[in-house]
């Protein structure tokens, strides 16, 4: 079953992308937003899974663990971003957010 | 079988992505979220790869969402309902060339994607199922040997990372007043 | 060999970690910093934090001079990093940038009373990933280093926390950021699909032999076996993943069309970290992406249509930043989409870079390398000190980026009028400024674009440098030969009625100041001393 | 000591002067002054220095060479031509000169010693640094290679031995110019330090330019002295010069209308670098005298006639040559003092410099030179015209330095370059002298400039007066003032050149012209001397009564440059004119193996002439050589021509006096009605070259635009202003992009990835195609992985 999986798993990979992308332009309020781009590098890390799970090597497993540290740290310091930005406008909604423009 | 259930769990992790995208409420999109995390943790165990999917579940849905979902309660978000033009145009074409970009990437990858795992993948997992090694323990080697340098670099964005978080959520004056800023009030 | 058998076979080589020591230094610093704060008082770690972070710096540039990073011919920690021109000579350029944002911090502190543990802490940490990103051999640590480096800057650039331009700032930057890098993820993502590795040299291999090989030829009954294709190389992966991996480079190298967050992030961020993040930040990407463009370069196939992205990001970088930045009316602004307009001109030479390996060979391929890469470096210290003088210089005018601020700054602030009049001829870089680097970074960057036959795109280069004299030279007119208006600046400035103040700066950020305005003209009429001073650092050598 | 290796201290102290006064522009006041003055006497202290040592030089490559004469006529196997030194005559002296004062660089076996040692031997090439140094890859490029480095020969130590002694002067008398003197009360103005700032990065650039031993550092001279006169004619940037034109704006005109010529230098270089492989002036003068030159750059070729005749149009730039001239007289809109260094003395003759620095190149151009000749011709004659009913002091002596250039010029036409050389030089003094009085009347009238609003100012300013007069008597070219040597000297060599069969008519037609414009000189500078000094005065009688003598930092420097307006010109007394042996052509046996090596190169191996002796002036006039007959012996009628010139200076002063000696007005304006008045029109509206070129650049294009009507409103308009208009247009559009919306800008991003990666995506198959070393390897591979699943699975089963 190992080749329709992977071929499978990379269109999976590819979508979750592209639904990150969509997220990132159509939410509205910062923090969707940002689970947009959460959602962005989860359609990475399948595809590391995948392509380590097709090739035999289990490196991919170790740099999906970097990446979710990474995506850790992002989160924290992302949220505490939006928490400052929220003590500062009262709102979080990032149409309204243009006052540098220009 | 398994490809039935591989199959399943393909359309609720779309099913699930989607609902992300398209929830107006901020708190279900998040658990939408959850879903999907959840569901690929399930496609990594289907893919034999036990540790990463334990971990997926513990980092991801155990923490990052519970930290997303605590501040999304915090500021009690919702989306906005109403939308300017330029960014409904934005939109439109944003949407536009998603479809674009995706289907163009998926047929490529569809068509250049030489099918089926390569012969060593076969031999490998045949010889750690032999083995009985268990996968954490590979992994853990790796990553004290091959990958020592992002081992330990990780841990130096952890403490950036800390500080940061720090620095930027915690009150502004010593006296634990908020202060708006000068040009908001003009 | 098998997975069990190839790990309990690895045998750790070279982890000596002794080879990041002079790196360490900024580790330790940044440390020192926080703990420093924790057993003083407000006041004097607002004192001394800047000379903690100044030494730890000014010391990781002295031992950049004792050649500690391995020769450009190996990796170390297990081939996570590589050094060539950009780890000792580019790693002082970043660092220089750094310093000077060190000692025009402390000011800003005080008037903003801004946390200044963790200002100076998170400054040294983002140099230690600029500095790392700069040697970073394989993707996943130059992500990781990355990742250091940027979210330190997007703290910094929102430091200023009860700011609302500056949180806005911070808040473009972290989301289009993270954007970006997902970007960046899912590209090392393919290419490690393609080629079984994140390690730039064993990946430069794999390109090489077309596929992913069994390394050693073997012997068997006299007879060698030639090192087999075991996987070839898919193409669709390798350009998806490049693709990719290019568009979170091009967000940090503030290459356009993903340059929409510079000029808002650079006019909300406060002054001094914006000036680092238009230069170290930019120097340490560059560093890696010529990591990534030489391993792939192996590849016969990638040369052609890369070199045609690459180039288009150039051209569309030029004329954007040059053309946007006629109508500014911030300098902080203009300075972004010049600096964009700047980076368009190095990816001209990062695309010769590219074209190389497919023209020479050998010995001859290796020399021209040599001076592409140093010419990007030479381009790019000259930009760094450019930047770091006319940002430096900018900070003497304290909140107001209004270019009418600057009307008759001659009258009124000589020195700081005379060096921002330096830089900005040096930005200008052609025509009748030859003896400033900006002119000699462009001479040196153009020329190896003609001989290399990208001729059509190095007069591209030229028309579009010449249309940046005119806003680059309109300041420098109303610097010299406007009067002081205080009404106007009043007008401008709002609400706020004393009009434009001046800081005063301490004498450390005079003396880096005067020292950038004397770099341009030293770099400018000594090149070859710079060169051969990176000649020496990493090859040990000297012409 | 060695104080040719210690040459680059001079424009290194004029920038530190420079550098020093620029910051302290606030706090230095008045020590500003004293500073670049300072600085600029040291130089000059440094220069004569320099200009004995390069003297010594000289005389001891003279002994080496009639040594080494002496001793290769003992060896018959010599070569046989040469005789010995004291039965040669004085061209082969020259040429032997030449070789021995440079024997390092004529070296055959040792071709670029200059590279290679920090300072070679005899000549003085001072290398600094290498500055650029790209080596070629390809083996058909040439390697760039330009050294910071200075070189010193006699050319470069005459230039800086007087641009260092008139420019000190120039100093001391701004130290007392530019100090505002209200009512006993001294006011230094807040620009005073700039404007000493400004002055020393002049001196700086100027130097630079003639020590540069290459284009490049030649370049950077030539650009920095375009800026400070820029800065400097625009100091006062908020006055207004006259009706039409702010200083600021003649500031802009001269930027402008240099940065045409600047171009026509840039292309000439690059021609030369691409055809000779070098920048350097001793490596491109050795390739071209080995003959080591490619198709089109030997004599009368191609390329080295446009690459000349593009670096003459950077010198018609620099010095106000036609077409290029119309900046100078606005450029009159600076201090005065910087008029009398930059637009008289110094700057402007940067490019007769650079032609005589080039002289084999341009000797290797007959048709450049004939244009050279021309251009000058006709710029004296334009100008001088032009001078003669200006009402501005200065207006004059701009005209004036216009048209002594174009001598200078035809000088370098008939191919005596050390003649232009030497007019440059005489030129120096008197026109210095001329302005710095003129800058004293000024000053003294407070500001004043219009000749017909003075007269009689000699009683009141003696000194100033007495240092005009002599200087208008130089310039006029009377005997024994300097102005007569030169300017008589060049009229002599034209006429030489016009002994010859083909060109006879032209050269002829040139020195008709040139003593017509030394007619016209005459005249108009002593209309000035008459209007200012003599005669009644036209001031208020409260005006006339405040007029007094300027201080001594001023009269002082007047009176010094006074004398030496005398005197400079007695350095090179030709022996047709007075024979006094040794003490003959001193000036010129000085530069002869600099400048003179194009012609003797043309003679020796060109036309292979061997003996007999050869006016200079003529050697150029190729047709002339060919037959090689007529110029061996041919000594002009010069004490003839020098009688006759004095007579036509005359006739100019004559007619001067008759008009103007009473300071009475009317008398002139008699004449002006009279049929003489299209010429006064033409002389006042200066040719109406400015309202020419109005017409030609700005009207003519907007005619043009109305007769092809639409075209123009898309084409013409378009590009002629609308270039800039677009820019701003697409910066606005631009502008309006960045909305500040966070997710327009992510949509901008995922647009450039998509064309990328769509790119990517649709091409592949074409790059994998295209390639040649590269096959599918995936195709195979696919094959030989189905079948091995396939066994696996059957395997499994």
């Amino acid at each position: 079953m190992g080749e329709s999986i992977f071929e499978a798993n990379l269109i999976l990979s590819l979508f979750l992308f592209t639904v990150g992308i969509l997220g990132v332009m159509w939410k509205r309020n910062a923090i969707s937003l940002f689970m947009s781009v959460e959602l962005m590098l989860n359609a990475a890390n399948l595809a590391f899974v995948t392509f380590a799970f097709q090739h035999g090597i289990i490196d991919g497993g170790i740099l999906v663990l970097f990446i979710m540290t990474v995506a850790a740290a992002e989160a924290g310091v992302g949220l505490a971003i939006f928490i400052a930005l929220f003590r500062v406008r009262r709102h979080l909604r990032v149409d309204e957010h243009d006052m540098l423009h220009g | 079988m398994a490809l039935v259930i591989y199959y399943v769990l393909f359309g609720i992790t779309v099913l699930f992505a989607l609902g992300v995208l398209f929830n107006r409420n901020t708190v279900r999109s998040a658990i939408c979220l959850v879903g999907v995390m959840a569901a690929l943790a399930v496609n990594y165990l289907i893919m034999r790869q036990e540790f990463v999917a334990f971990i997926q579940i513990v980092v991801y849905t155990g923490a990052i969402m519970v930290l997303f979902l605590f501040v999304i309660m915090l500021l009690n978000l919702r989306e906005p309902e109403v939308m300017p033009w330029y960014l409904r145009k934005a939109r439109f074409w944003g949407g536009a060339l998603s479809l674009v970009f995706f289907f163009t990437l998926a047929l490529a990858v569809q068509v250049w994607t030489v099918s089926g795992v390569t012969p060593g993948a076969i031999e490998n997992e045949a010889f750690i199922k032999e083995s009985g090694t268990p996968e954490v323990i590979l992994l853990s080697t790796l990553m004290i040997t091959k990958y020592v340098a992002p081992f330990i670099l990780t841990s130096i964005l952890l403490l950036v990372a800390v500080i940061g978080a720090i620095v930027m959520a915690k009150r502004y004056d010593e006296d634990g007043q908020e202060i708006i800023s000068e040009e908001e009030v003009s | 060999m098998n997975p069990i058998e190839n790990i309990q076979a690895y045998v750790p080589t070279s982890i000596h970690f002794s080879d990041l020591l002079q790196f360490a230094i900024l580790l330790l610093g940044g440390i020192a910093c926080l703990v420093f704060d924790a057993v003083s008082t407000k006041e004097v770690s607002r004192k001394y934090l800047p000379m903690i972070a100044a030494g730890a710096l000014v010391m990781t540039m002295a031992s950049c001079f004792f050649n500690i990073l391995p020769p450009p011919t190996e990796t170390f920690i297990e081939g996570a990093f590589r050094s060539d021109e950009f780890g000792q000579l580019g790693a002082l350029v970043i660092l220089f940038a750094f310093l000077m944002m060190t000692t025009i911090m402390p000011s800003l502190v005080k008037k903003r009373n801004l946390p200044a543990a963790e200002v100076y802490s998170l400054t040294l940490f983002a140099a230690f990933g600029a500095v790392l990103l700069a040697i970073a051999n394989e993707l996943l640590t130059a992500f990781i280093v990355l990742e250091i480096m940027s979210l330190s800057l997007y703290v910094l650039i929102g430091i200023d926390r009860k700011n609302a331009k500056s949180t806005e700032a911070c808040f473009k930057y972290f989301i289009l950021g993270a954007f970006a890098s997902a970007f960046l993820v899912l590209g090392i993502a393919f290419l490690f699909g393609a080629t079984h590795t994140t390690f730039l040299t064993e990946m430069a291999e794999v390109f090489k032999a077309g596929g992913v090989v069994v390394t050693e030829a073997v012997v068997e009954n006299g007879v060698t076996i030639e090192p087999a294709v075991v996987q070839a190389l898919n193409p669709m992966y390798v350009f998806l993943g490049f693709g990719l991996l290019f568009v979170g480079m091009c967000f940090k190298l503030t290459a356009a069309p993903f340059h929409m967050y510079a000029p808002d992030v650079y006019e909300g961020g406060n002054t001094p970290t914006v000036m680092v993040v238009a230069t170290s930040s930019k120097v340490a990407a560059f560093a890696f992406l010529l990591h990534v463009l030489e391993a792939m370069s192996h590849w016969p196939v990638f040369t052609q249509p890369v070199i045609f992205v690459v180039g288009f990001v150039a051209i569309v970088s030029m004329v954007w930043g040059n053309v946007a930045a006629l109508v500014q009316v911030n300098f902080k602004r203009m300075m972004a989409y010049s600096s964009i307009a700047h980076t368009g001109y190095m990816l001209v030479g990062a695309m010769v870079y590219i074209a190389l390996p497919n023209m020479l060979e050998g010995e001859k391929l290796e020399m021209a390398m040599i001076a592409v890469r140093q010419a990007i470096l030479l381009y790019l210290a000259g930009y760094t000190v450019t930047s770091v003088l006319s940002f430096g210089t900018a900070s003497y005018i304290d909140g107001e980026d209004h270019m009418d601020a600057y009307r008759g700054l001659i009258f009124r602030k000589p020195a700081a009028a005379i060096g921002m009049a330096i830089a900005m001829f040096s930005l200008v870089g052609i025509g009748f400024t030859p003896p400033t680097i900006g002119f000699m970074g462009k001479f040196y960057l153009f020329k190896e674009a003609i001989q290399y036959g990208f001729v059509a795109l190095a007069v591209i280069a030229v028309l579009a440098s010449a249309v940046s004299a005119w806003y680059y030279l309109s300041l420098v007119v109303k610097m010299f030969m406007r009067e002081v208006d205080d009404t106007q600046a009043v007008r401008l400035a709002g609400t706020r009625k004393e009009s434009v103040k001046l800081f005063s700066f301490d004498s450390m950020t005079r003396i880096i100041l005067f020292a950038s305005s004397i770099l341009i003209f030293i770099l400018g009429v000594f090149p070859t001393m710079f060169i051969s001073l990176g000649e020496s650092l990493v090859y040990g050598f000297t012409r | 000591m060695d104080f040719i290796g210690l040459v680059w201290l001079i424009p290194a102290i004029m920038a530190i002067a420079a550098l020093i006064n620029g910051l302290g522009c606030r706090k230095l006041g008045e020590k500003a002054g004293y500073i670049s003055v300072a600085a600029m006497v040291f130089t000059f202290l440094l220069s004569a220095l320099i200009f004995f040592q390069v003297r010594g030089i000289a005389n001891e490559a003279d002994h080496a060479a009639v040594a080494a004469e002496a001793s290769r006529v003992d060896n018959p196997t010599g070569n046989p031509g040469l005789v010995k030194w004291n039965t040669m005559n004085a061209a082969q002296q020259a040429v032997l000169r030449a070789q021995y004062t440079f024997a390092p660089i004529m070296d055959p076996e040792n071709p670029m010693p200059w590279e290679t040692s920090a300072r070679d031997g005899a000549g003085g090439h001072v290398h600094l640094w290498t500055w650029i140094d790209v080596p070629s890859v390809f083996a058909s490029e040439h390697d760039l290679r330009v050294d910071m480095a200075f070189h010193v020969d006699q050319l470069t130590a005459i230039f800086l031995l007087f641009i260092s002694f008139v420019g000190s002067l120039v100093f001391i008398y701004a130290t007392g110019y530019m100090r505002e003197d209200h009512h006993g009360k001294v006011e230094i103005d807040p620009g005073y330090a700039r404007f000493f700032s400004y002055l020393a990065l002049f001196a700086a650039s100027m130097y630079i330019l003639i020590l540069g031993a290459n284009f490049v550092v030649m370049f950077i001279g030539w650009e920095g002295v375009g800026l400070c006169s820029y800065l400097l004619i625009g100091f006062f940037y908020n006055k207004q010069f006259n009706e039409k034109l702010s200083c600021a704006d003649a500031g802009k005109k001269a930027f402008i209308v240099n940065r045409v010529g600047d171009f026509g230098l840039m292309l000439g270089m690059f021609l030369i670098f691409w055809g000779l492989g070098s920048l350097s002036f001793q490596t491109i003068i050795h390739s071209l005298t080995m003959g080591e030159v490619p198709n089109g750059f030997g004599y009368s070729g191609v390329f080295i006639t446009a690459a000349t005749l593009l670096l003459f149009l950077g010198a018609t730039g620099k010095s106000a040559q036609i077409p290029l001239f119309i900046w100078l007289p606005d450029a009159m809109a600076g201090p005065t003092p910087v008029s009398a260094l930059i637009h008289a003395a110094t700057m402007v003759t940067a490019g007769v410099y650079m032609l005589a620095r080039l002289n084999v190149l341009y000797m290797l151009s007959p048709t450049t030179l004939a244009v050279v000749a021309v251009i000058g011709a006709l710029t004296a004659f334009v100008a001088a015209v032009a001078g003669c009913a200006q009402r501005g002091i200065k207006k004059i002596l701009a005209y004036s330095t216009v048209s002594q250039l174009g001598f200078m010029f035809l000088a370098i036409g008939v191919g005596s370059f050390a003649i232009g050389i030497f007019h440059v030089f005489t030129h120096a003094f008197f026109k210095a002298c001329l302005f710095l009085a003129a800058g004293s009347v000024i000053h003294a009238l407070h500001h004043e400039e219009d000749v017909f609003k003075m007269g009689g100012l000699w009683s009141k300013m003696p000194k100033t007066a007495i240092a005009y007069l002599a200087a208008t008597i130089a310039i006029a070219g009377f005997f024994p003032f300097a102005g007569f040597f030169s300017k008589d000297e060049i009229l002599y060599m034209v006429h030489s050149a016009a002994q010859g069969d083909a060109n006879s008519l032209f050269y002829t037609t040139l020195y008709a012209l040139g003593a017509f414009t030394a007619l016209l000189t005459a005249f108009y500078m002593f209309r000035s001397f008459f209007l200012t000094f003599t005669g009644k005065t036209r001031m208020s009688e409260e005006k006339y009564s405040h007029v007094h003598e300027s201080p001594i930092s001023m009269s002082g420097v007047l009176i010094v440059l006074a004398i030496c307006s005398l005197i400079v010109g007695w350095v090179n007394i030709p022996s047709g004119l007075i024979p006094l042996g040794n003490l003959n052509s001193l000036f010129w046996g000085f530069l002869e193996p600099i400048t003179d090596r194009g012609a003797m190169f043309i003679a020796q191996d060109i036309y292979g002439y061997t003996d007999g002796k050869v006016p200079y002036g003529a050697v150029v006039v190729g047709e002339v050589m060919k037959d090689g007959t007529i110029y061996g012996n041919y000594h002009g009628p010069e004490l003839l021509l020098a009688i006759l010139s004095m007579g036509i200076a005359a006739i100019g002063l004559g007619i001067a006096w008759m008009l103007y000696k009473d300071g009475n007005l009317e008398k002139a304006a008699k004449l002006v009605k009279s049929p003489l008045r299209p010429f006064w029109n033409i002389s006042l509206s200066a040719w109406k070259w400015d309202e020419f070129y109005d017409a030609l650049f700005v009207a003519g294009s907007w005619r043009a635009s109305k007769a092809v009507l639409w075209v123009d409103k898309y084409i013409v308009d378009g590009i002629v202003n609308g270039s800039g208009r677009v820019c701003r247009a697409a910066g606005i559009r631009l502008r309006q992009m960045q909305n500040g919306q966070v997710q327009v800008y992510g949509l901008v991003m995922f647009i450039g990835a998509c064309l990328f990666l769509l790119y990517f995506a649709f091409g592949i198959s074409s790059f994998t195609e295209n390639t040649d070393s590269y096959s599918d390897p995936a195709s195979p591979l696919r094959d030989t992985l189905t079948g091995q699943v396939e066994n696996a699975e059957q395997s499994d089963q």
